[in-house]
């Protein structure tokens, strides 16, 4: 059978795309973010997952308001990056593994979410940056396929921590049930506290940035309290992308134990953090 | 069904649900057209003509005018898609976030700076 | 507050368009099952409802296989039909009525459904077929406004008959929690047994056609214990289209009665079934 | 997970999941664009160039050719997108159901007739 070996959370902002681009480790403002990968890398390394499903939103490039889904997975042999508008050079496609898609599909549906399903979906920042900074050299990803799973947090109503806590319960108990050998990381991506937005942006909420990176490890039922209104108020109006991370939190079902974190500020407008999930059977 | 009646606004924040959506529909459907180079290229070419074909209304042609991201939010604009008119002309979420706190990009981003001390 | 006055249910089949067009009134073919909607209209003229949702499944005009969603609401001003690709001439365009759509989306993701939300929208043959039967003169329409609300039944999994009920008491309770003073009609379209593709093509199962109108007027429940699975045995591959009944059952809060009824076989390769259902507060 | 492992197959029915859908997806994508008048001429101006700009496969085209509708559900074609291929030939839902039950289309709806009493 399947196995959630563990999960994974980072930041996704476009301008770690760029500086990524532009090789920018050793500078003075990036060392101190970009330091905190290479244990991470190391774990994947010797962990050598299967596939990644990688939990984010989608910023306007696969989804505009004419047809906005709540949860959309993708189901497609591979998926293409493609331009954003704003200058980040697309990198190559990512291949894809349609059969645990179905299976993650059909099981997660008889549970009564209402999924939009996505044969062909384009992937923005917030699955390549995640995707580059854990495997930035591609040759190292071996045969690891993906597994978009986009949440709605472009337009309200986005769905509450707790219906995304619960869909990564039944994420995981759908890869778990799935008949094959196969080691899957499950990668929450997003956050943690900023807005862009309005005479507020650049609100950054360090203590309750603090408080999610330690609550999601052992007490992540604490964070599905909030609701999506106090998330905006206390993390920033793109600090509700937590919700990414709480679906990624409710599908490791074993014993949780933190491996490696880390806390940034700022990233561009971002309190960036990076945490390490091992999920032992 | 408390849930779904409005909670206490945040100052300094819109919450872009279903009456900004609908208000700003043309506007953000232009800016999502920006994924795309010709269409970027199209808008530079003749702004009016662009913004016109997408049925913008006077407040949202006004604002894209005068580059304005608040204005452009008050007209209905979604931070997502308007990053993508910003990309236009090179601004990023920093540029964009001293614009709208009326600071210098260097102050704004030591005010970022700041928040992690 | 806005009240459900009723709910009908009605067959949905392109070729009844036709038979709109051409004006087959009195074709022998088609009179039994014309002459069963002039009690409905009436009733319509009498109750005069301010805003129909129409809950239909789109037959691949509004959505493909790219981005397949579970459960789409219509938030838009108004719904073009658009070309099938078959000849039915298209008709002018619906007006919406999106501060509705709005209350409804929101209460609805409130309670755990996840939506997809549609702010542009082509509403093809299952929205506009009940239209032209229910309204077969648009200046009687008055300043009626629509909703459509499109449930999956394109490819498998389909949304379960118990959660499109479910889905229904939840819009019963979103439609009846709005503050401005509408009478709502909910129609469910299509069905009832009908199979379109394979060797089993033309299969209609009357008794389980008729057990269908009689239990979803008073037990609606012993419905939704069917699988997906069980109507496509039942009922053919495209009787499973009863799902959109129950979303219509489910959203009567109050005490159900039948006004008007008819079953008439065949029109084209299906099982038509009619009713008007009041719904008293 | 009872509720996923397949159920007993229906004889005659082809249950369009996921995998069909993955079989499928190249051929319903044509389909699909005939909900476009341009498309439908296109397809009948050059009917193998359409077919190999939307990358269908041998036995896909081989249906398409023989307008053979178990075929095309074979190879993974859905029925609703399968109907605007067999509009641009002015076949409804009764021709195709008597093309796939071996039966003319006037005991085909006679049969429907005999359903109802
Ligand atoms: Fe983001
Ligand atoms: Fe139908």
């Amino acid at each position: 059978m399947a196995r959630i070996v563990g999960g994974i959370t980072t930041s996704h902002i476009p301008a770690i795309g760029n500086a990524i681009a532009r090789e920018m480790f050793e500078d003075p403002y990036w060392k101190p973010f970009f330091d905190a990968y290479p244990p991470v890398r190391a774990w994947l390394d010797e962990v050598k997952p299967d596939v990644a499903i990688v939990v984010y939103n989608d910023h306007g490039l696969n989804f505009f308001l004419d047809k906005m889904p709540t949860f959309s997975v993708g189901a497609a042999p591979e998926y293409q990056n493609k331009d954003e508008g704003w200058g980040l050079q697309p990198l190559p496609p990512y291949p894809g593994d349609p059969e645990l898609s179905w299976h993650i599909i059909n099981s997660v549906v008889a549970e009564d979410f209402d999924l939009c399903t996505c044969q062909e979906m384009a992937v923005d920042h917030g699955f390549t940056v995640p995707m580059s900074l854990l495997w930035p050299d591609r040759a190292k990803m071996g045969g690891l396929k993906t597994i978009p799973l986009v949440v709605n947090t472009v337009q309200h109503p986005l769905p509450s921590p707790a219906r995304c806590f619960k869909l990564g319960q039944a994420l995981g108990r759908a890869v778990e049930s799935f008949d094959k050998d196969l080691k899957v990381v499950v990668i929450g991506t997003g956050g943690l506290s900023h807005q862009l937005d309005g005479e507020r942006a650049g609100f950054i909420n360090k203590n309750f940035d603090l408080m999610c990176l330690e609550k999601i490890v052992d007490d992540p039922e604490a964070l599905t309290k909030y609701s999506i209104h106090d998330l905006v108020r206390l993390a920033g109006a793109q600090g509700a992308e937590l919700i990414l991370w709480l679906v990624m939190r409710g599908a490791l079902t074993g014993t949780v134990s933190k491996l490696h974190s880390n806390y940034h500020i700022p990233i561009s407008n971002t309190g960036a953090g990076l945490l390490l999930l091992e999920n032992a059977a | 069904m408390t849930s779904v009646s409005a909670p206490e606004p945040i100052p300094g924040t819109t919450i872009f649900d279903g009456s900004m959506a609908m208000r700003g529909y043309a506007l953000n459907k232009m800016c999502y057209s920006f994924n795309e180079a010709e269409s970027r290229k199209a808008f530079l070419a003749d702004e009016d003509a662009y913004c016109a074909k997408y049925g913008l209304n006077d407040e949202q042609k006004a604002a894209v005018k005068a580059r304005n991201v608040l204005q452009l939010i008050a007209a209905g604009g979604n931070i997502y898609y308007l990053a993508k008119f910003a990309g236009i002309f090179g601004l990023n979420v920093q540029d964009v976030g001293a614009q709208q706190t009326g600071m210098t990009v260097e102050d704004f981003k030591a005010k970022l700076v700041a928040a992690g001390v």
